[in-house]
């Protein structure tokens, strides 16, 4: 019971290609879970696929022991996981207040409704101004969201995707393009975020990975070859050689 | 049986005609994602162009010279018109195309009058070929066909065989990693909209002496030919094709047909009071409803596959 | 051509309330509301250039009512049934007090009715309207009103004319009837086949389709199949615009042999855009006022015809917008005054001058009547088609005449007329 | 300050009203009454498209489905009221039968359109536009073919007095449901649903996982704006006792479009503007020029291709230098004059071209006399056509300057805007 998200022989095929080959993958309740891997390993594919951007070819998901693999996006977000994107994925029009406000509108069980004013609902900023005390956002609150810097625009990312409330986040390359500092403040900030909640995250940059991560999976073309602490995983044979050897930067 | 083969080559003749409007419509849509209203209203250009150079040369050369000219034109519009929307968004080329049409159609009356205009058929080929069941089809009109098909194939080898059209298709999906390996991509974009614009040209050349030279002739024309690519699968040549002749074969099947549903009713025995309301609909003839049918087929195409016949995603 | 620009900017200031009567209070206005700008533009701009050369010839003559001049104040409604009843608006705000239409019967009906609403509601400001080609036959029966008044024979008397004529046509034994699926076109068929069944009971209907109108149609081959098969010796049609040409151009085409009679598929743009070849590979038959042609036309009519080419540079084709101003003109004298109502006591029972004959206002329903000539397109004629100094090389040919009393036809027409004053 | 701003707001409303409500004692013409009642008709159809357009990022070439549609209803049902045929429903409330009916179909064409944005979903609309045009023409019995259908709305009884046979009853009939609906619209941008819809609209990927179902956002806010659009139906065919197949058209569709982007899709106020603009522009010069069309679809595109946001967008761009510092905006004054002088320059020699144009190819019969700008010109003559492609050259030459240096002035205010708020 203690698996949130469990892949089995899960396999995605575009065409010919097969990116993703009989994967089986078990995240715990309360981790942080990182997944490692070369380019075009299929790190991003994984991702799409678990979130529901992709249906898997074959094989099963399950999210809190519920097969996903064939709901809709938005279907799998609702039974509590979130996801970042690996390129920067907000409203840029809408200020940063706005964007967070989206982000949990849903969850607080708004959905469709006309008939009320957002403005005017005083829990959900309350709410908003909270998330955006916790991402050091408070004093941009009503700039649009396109006009920020891209660190800021990285850490709104996150924002959004935790302003739902979900249990289980995932993000995707949260530090690319980066500098040390803001890097270094975007750390500080998963790891306020991610207590409590279930972290399965992809990421570039090593530092960070052995930093954050309490279990780390190795992709390398479309197959997990090694998941384990990471200790371990560094001085794991296959994934000398297969990754850290050959990407020796 | 006769009949049915009859009626079948009519409505050949007539989806390759629609095939061959709508041809550069798709094309460009496929390879560039630009959705061209004013598409019709380069055929209305091609149609006016070619009737008054073949006032001064004749058919044959207003044949190549107008779809040529129609070409530059198009490829003048892409760079100095569309290239700049380009960086709004698909919807922003289609606004843009939408002015574009008023323009065109209001040039058009300004300088070619607001009457329809004498573009006849050339004499040359303006003989019966042969004769199938007391009609006779002129020679013009399998001419038309035969340069819809050379259309098809050689655009279909053009994309699919040749390196160009490896580098066209591409270009859509990976405009970086295109202009990384040297070629230049919105040079790419502005010919294939020319080319796109040529073909409407070409139809227009083509089709203007029979369907009338006039300046309503864009208006008119207009939505079919965006029914024929949706329904073909949106991009897709293949579908195109036989989306027209679909809806060609359809329509001309329908037309043929005198049953309306009071025909089946009162075969069933039962019978309508002449005065009912519902008559309306009953007294109604399949070919009556011949010119609604491919925006019936469109409904019917959403909501079975929404993708069209060959087309790779939904709409 | 009036200052355009000065107009704008004093309606800028003033916006609409300005009030355009507030000068020439000489002149008796009609109000003309036409397509100016769009697809049947040609078809307004046409009309109202005849119209102002007719009012220009009488003011010339000595004007009418002693001395005052007729003014023809022209308004665009693009050929959209908003903006007719919206320019409607204006005219009655201007108190302009006659108005004439005739490029599409429905922006006709919404005049009438539009009017029938503002002369019940404001007695005393009536306002007339000179219907000078829209047909629908209702006009003149169960919708007819006294402030109405047709200078085209109506779509019934058109039928009649083509059936009298196709009826004495020895070639003639088997007839296909082919229209435009909304109300013209059906009353044309109606028309047509209640007709032919009284006065050419010996002809045959072999075919009876309607088709959606307004050039959806772009490939007629199927059609042309049909009327091939049915054995048709005639097209009896009232097709007009693109789904006419076309027609006739894939008949043309797919080599068939029938004759077309028709009101609007031979008018003079058709048959240029249908070329020499296909306008005469058939006999394309149809019913006009009269034509230049013809060996009997009289010559105060040619005189009159020669001095509007001068103006226009356009061969004449209908005689109706003539008719129209002279018996406008003459109602005006006779009244003596320019009110409405007087000059539509006047108008009532009026004859005047035809091509062939005398040409009469009937009293009952408002509709003109007279004798109609039918003709087919040629080359060989002494007078070619002009338009705008483009010779088209081609007019028309008397086939026959149908008499005043041949389509003079019941009216169900119960008009209210006003008092007298 | 809650309670400040939604006074704020509504006051800025109750203001507009005011204004339109005295209107009519300014201008109370037959015609000018029913051209402020068109432009009341025109901006509740307008706000309701830009719904879906700016609000949904949908483009349709086919509103005018609901507008017209509801408007044949409300006709049939004045006219069966007319005949005794119905019982009686009062006028007022007969937007309400509109609205009623563009939800419905919206409903309905929505769930077939709104898998997509873009550009499938904008010639989807077109098909459905054309097939509802084709119905309109086939269906006499109930839509009467091209004629359409007149009606008389005064019919039943009449409530204190009001017959709604004089126009400027009905003026204050459509005012009254404009502010109303168009209020209602501007409250639903401020809904949980309105942002979604802005969110799916600038992304709907992300939407998506955020957990809102995109195409439900999209089918919803189509539904909103085909009711909406069905009102204002309503609305016309009360002020024109008329509906016609233009109605439904494709013609119709434009129309709207045209008005909603050239005065600003992005912007709440944006289609109110362009409405009220185009409505007038359109009535107004359809008298004095034929090619109204020409410039209408080149000022369409030179937006579209150089002021997306319309002209509202225009004006709310200088919000934030207005917010920082008013003084910057001063500054730009200038700049603009010069630019807007060179433009117009050059606007007029094109405009004083396209009218020769015309007339030469139309209206000409021989002598060239041509009157543009209180001037007589002579259309033959070189002299002319010399000055206004002199004014055209000279127009873009200057523009070239002018521009330059409005740019530089609008780049200089903006770099202080950004550094006051970086800061």
């Amino acid at each position: 019971m203690s698996d949130v998200l469990k892949l089995s022989k899960v396999s995605k095929s575009f065409g010919p290609a097969q990116i993703i080959k009989d994967l089986d993958l078990k995240i715990k309740k309360g981790e942080r879970h990182a997944i490692i891997g070369p380019n075009g390993a299929g790190k991003s594919t994984l991702f799409h696929l678990i979130s529901g951007h992709y249906t898997p070819t074959a094989g099963s998901i399950l999210l809190n022991d519920e097969e996903i693999g064939s709901l809709d996006p938005h279907d799998i977000n609702r039974r509590g996981l979130a996801r970042s994107f690996q390129v920067t994925n907000i409203f840029p029009k809408m200020t940063v207040a706005e964007n967070i406000r989206c982000g949990m509108l849903w969850a607080k069980d708004y959905k469709y409704s006309i008939f009320k004013i957002v403005n005017n609902e005083k829990e959900l900023t309350e709410a908003t101004s909270n998330i955006l005390v916790e991402l050091n956002l408070q004093h941009c609150a009503n700039i649009p969201a396109g006009l920020l810097s891209y660190a800021d625009q990285r850490a709104l990312e996150i924002g959004i995707t935790i302003a739902s409330g979900a249990d289980t986040i995932m993000l995707d390359e949260p530090t690319a393009g980066m500098s040390n500092s803001e890097t270094a403040r975007a750390v500080e900030l998963i790891k306020k975020i991610s207590e409590n909640r279930t972290l399965l995250i992809v990421e570039h940059d090593m530092g960070v990975v052995f930093d954050l991560a309490d279990r780390i999976s190795v992709l390398v073309y479309g197959e997990i070859i090694c998941t384990d602490t990471p200790k371990k995983v560094r001085t794991n044979q296959k994934v000398q050689e297969a990754y850290l050897g050959t990407e020796g930067h | 049986m006769d009949v049915f083969l009859f009626t079948l080559f009519n409505g050949i003749l007539y989806g390759m005609l629609l095939f061959m409007l709508s041809s550069g419509l798709t094309l460009i849509f496929g390879m560039m994602g630009v959705l061209n209203f004013a598409h019709a209203s380069f055929y209305m250009l091609g149609a006016y162009f070619a009737y008054q150079i073949s006032e001064y040369v004749g058919f044959y050369p207003a044949l190549i010279i107008a779809p040529l000219i129609i070409a530059f034109l198009g490829a003048y519009v892409e760079r100095y018109g569309l290239r700049r929307v380009h960086k709004f968004g698909h919807v922003a080329e289609l606004l843009f195309t939408f002015g574009l049409f008023y323009i065109i159609e209001e040039i058009v009356q300004m300088v070619w009058g607001k009457v329809p205009v004498g573009y006849h058929i050339p004499p040359s080929m303006d003989f019966s070929l042969f004769n199938l069941m007391g009609t006779s089809y002129p020679a013009y009109q399998i001419f038309v066909l035969t340069v819809s098909v050379f259309i098809f194939a050689g655009l279909f080898a053009v994309l699919t065989k040749t390196r160009a059209g490896l580098i066209i298709k591409a270009a859509l999906t990976h405009p970086e990693t295109v202009s990384a390996l040297g070629h230049n991509v919105p040079k790419v974009f502005m010919m294939v909209f020319g080319l796109g614009c040529g073909l409407a040209g070409l139809a227009g050349v083509l089709a203007g002496n029979t369907l009338g030279t006039e300046p309503a002739m864009a208006f008119m024309l207009g939505p079919i030919v965006f029914v024929v690519i949706v329904v073909g699968g949106l991009g897709s040549l293949k579908g195109a094709l036989v989306a027209s002749l679909l809806i060609g074969v359809m329509q001309t099947f329908a037309v043929s047909m005198d049953y309306s549903l009071n025909s089946l009713i009162s075969l069933l025995g039962f019978s309508f009071d002449a005065e009912s309301l519902w008559r309306i609909f009953v007294d109604l003839t399949i070919s009556q409803l011949a010119p609604v049918l491919p925006y019936l087929l469109l409904v019917v195409m959403l909501i079975a596959r929404p993708r069209g016949l060959f087309g790779t995603r939904d709409v | 051509m009036l200052n355009k620009f000065i107009k704008i900017i004093i309606f800028s200031i003033s916006l609409v309330s300005f009030n355009f009567s507030a000068f020439a209070k000489d002149q008796i206005k009609i109000a003309m509301i036409e397509p100016m700008s769009g697809p049947l533009a040609a078809i307004g701009l046409d009309l109202i250039e005849q119209m102002e050369f007719f009012a220009e010839r009488v003011n010339e003559q000595g004007g009418v009512l002693g001395g005052r001049h007729i003014e023809i104040v022209p308004f665009d409604n693009q050929m959209i049934a908003e903006k007719t009843i919206q320019q409607l608006r204006k005219v009655i705000d201007q108190d302009i007090r006659y108005v004439t239409q005739g490029v599409g019967s429905n922006h006709a009906l919404n005049i009438l009715k539009t009017l029938k609403k503002h002369n019940k509601r404001n007695p005393g400001k009536e306002v007339m309207f000179l219907n000078n080609s829209a047909v629908t036959t209702s006009f003149t029966n169960e919708l007819c009103d006294f402030y109405h008044f047709r200078f085209d024979a109506n779509v019934d008397m058109k039928v009649a004319a083509l059936v009298t004529q196709l009826a004495k046509d020895p070639d003639v034994k088997k007839v296909y009837l082919i229209n435009q699926n909304y109300a013209y076109g059906q009353s044309f068929q109606a028309a047509a086949q209640r007709l032919l069944a009284e006065r050419a009971p010996h002809i045959e209907i072999v075919g009876d389709e309607l088709i959606v109108p307004f050039g959806k149609i772009l490939d007629f081959s199927p059609y042309v199949a049909k009327i091939t098969s049915s054995g048709a010796d005639a097209v009896l049609t009232g097709n007009w615009g693109p789904d006419a040409a076309r027609m006739i151009i894939a008949g043309a085409n797919a080599g068939l042999k029938v004759k077309y009679y028709s009101i609007y598929a031979g008018i003079p743009n058709a048959m240029n855009q249908m070329g020499k070849k296909v306008s005469t590979f058939t006999p394309i038959i149809q019913v006009t006022e009269s034509h230049e042609n013809d060996p009997d036309h009289p010559q105060w009519l040619k005189d009159i015809e020669a001095e509007y080419f001068e103006y226009s540079r356009k061969s004449p084709y209908a005689d109706r917008i003539r008719m129209l101003i002279e018996m406008f003109a003459t109602a005006l004298d006779k009244a003596g005054t320019d009110n409405p109502t007087d000059v539509g006591f006047a108008l009532e029972g009026l004859t005047s001058r035809g091509a062939k004959g005398e040409i009469y206002m009937r009293e009952t329903d408002h509709q003109i009547h007279f004798d109609m000539v039918l003709s087919h397109v040629s080359e060989n004629v002494e007078k070619t088609f002009i338009y705008n100094d483009e010779d088209y090389g081609m007019a028309y040919i008397t086939d026959g005449w149908v008499s005043r009393e041949d389509i003079t036809l019941p009216t169900t027409c119960k008009m209210k007329r006003p008092k007298k004053s | 300050m809650n309670l400040v701003n939604s006074i704020k707001s509504v006051s800025s409303w109750i203001i507009i009203g005011c204004i339109a409500a005295i209107m009519p004692l300014i201008f109370d013409s037959y015609f000018a009454l029913t051209l402020l009642s068109k432009m009341g008709v025109l901006v509740m159809f307008t706000v309701a498209y830009n719904m879906l357009l700016g609000q949904g990022g949908m483009l349709s070439f086919g509103h005018a489905i609901y507008f017209g549609f509801a408007g044949y209803v409300s006709v049939h049902i004045l006219n069966g009221i007319g005949e005794e045929f119905l019982p009686y429903f009062p006028i007022v409330l007969f937007p309400i039968i509109g609205a009623i009916v563009g939800a419905f179909l919206g409903v309905i064409i929505g769930y077939l359109s709104t898998r997509r944005a873009g550009t499938a979903f904008a010639m989807i609309s077109l098909g459905f536009c054309e097939m509802a045009t084709a119905f309109t023409l086939i269906f006499v019995v109930f839509f009467n073919g091209e004629d359409g259908i007149q009606t008389d709305r005064m019919v039943g009884p009449e409530p204190f007095g009001v017959s709604f046979g004089p126009q400027i009853e009905v003026y204050y009939l459509i005012l009254f449901w404009t502010l109303l609906t168009v209020v209602l619209m501007y409250l639903i941008t401020k809904t949980p649903f309105g942002r979604m819809s802005n969110a799916v609209r600038d992304n709907p990927e992300r939407a998506a996982f955020i957990g809102y179902n995109v195409r439900h956002v999209r089918w919803i806010a189509f539904t909103l704006s085909a009711m909406f659009a069905g009102a204002a139906g309503s609305l016309h065919a009360i002020n024109y006792e008329h509906i016609g197949f233009e109605s439904v058209s494709v013609i119709q569709s434009g129309q709207v479009l045209f008005m909603a982007f050239i005065g600003g899709v992005g912007h709440f106020l944006g289609p109110i503007i362009g409405a009220i603009g185009l409505t007038y522009l359109d009535s107004i010069l359809l008298d004095y020029t034929e090619a109204w069309l020409l410039y209408l679809g080149v000022t369409f595109s030179v937006i579209v291709a150089f002021a997306p946001g319309g002209l509202a967008g225009l004006i709310v761009m200088h919000g934030p230098i207005a917010n920082t510092n008013k003084s910057l905006l001063l500054g730009l004054v200038k700049p603009y004059l010069s630019a807007i002088g060179s433009t117009i320059l050059g606007v007029l020699g094109f405009i004083g071209i396209i009218e020769m144009l015309y007339f030469k190819s139309l209206i000409s019969k021989g002598e060239g006399e041509i009157i543009i700008y209180w001037t007589e010109f002579n259309a033959n003559g070189l002299l002319s056509w010399a000055l206004f492609i002199g004014m055209i050259i000279a127009g873009i030459l200057l523009s070239k300057i002018t521009y330059r240096q409005a740019k530089e002035s609008w780049d200089n205010a903006m770099s202080v805007v950004k550094s006051e708020i970086s800061s």
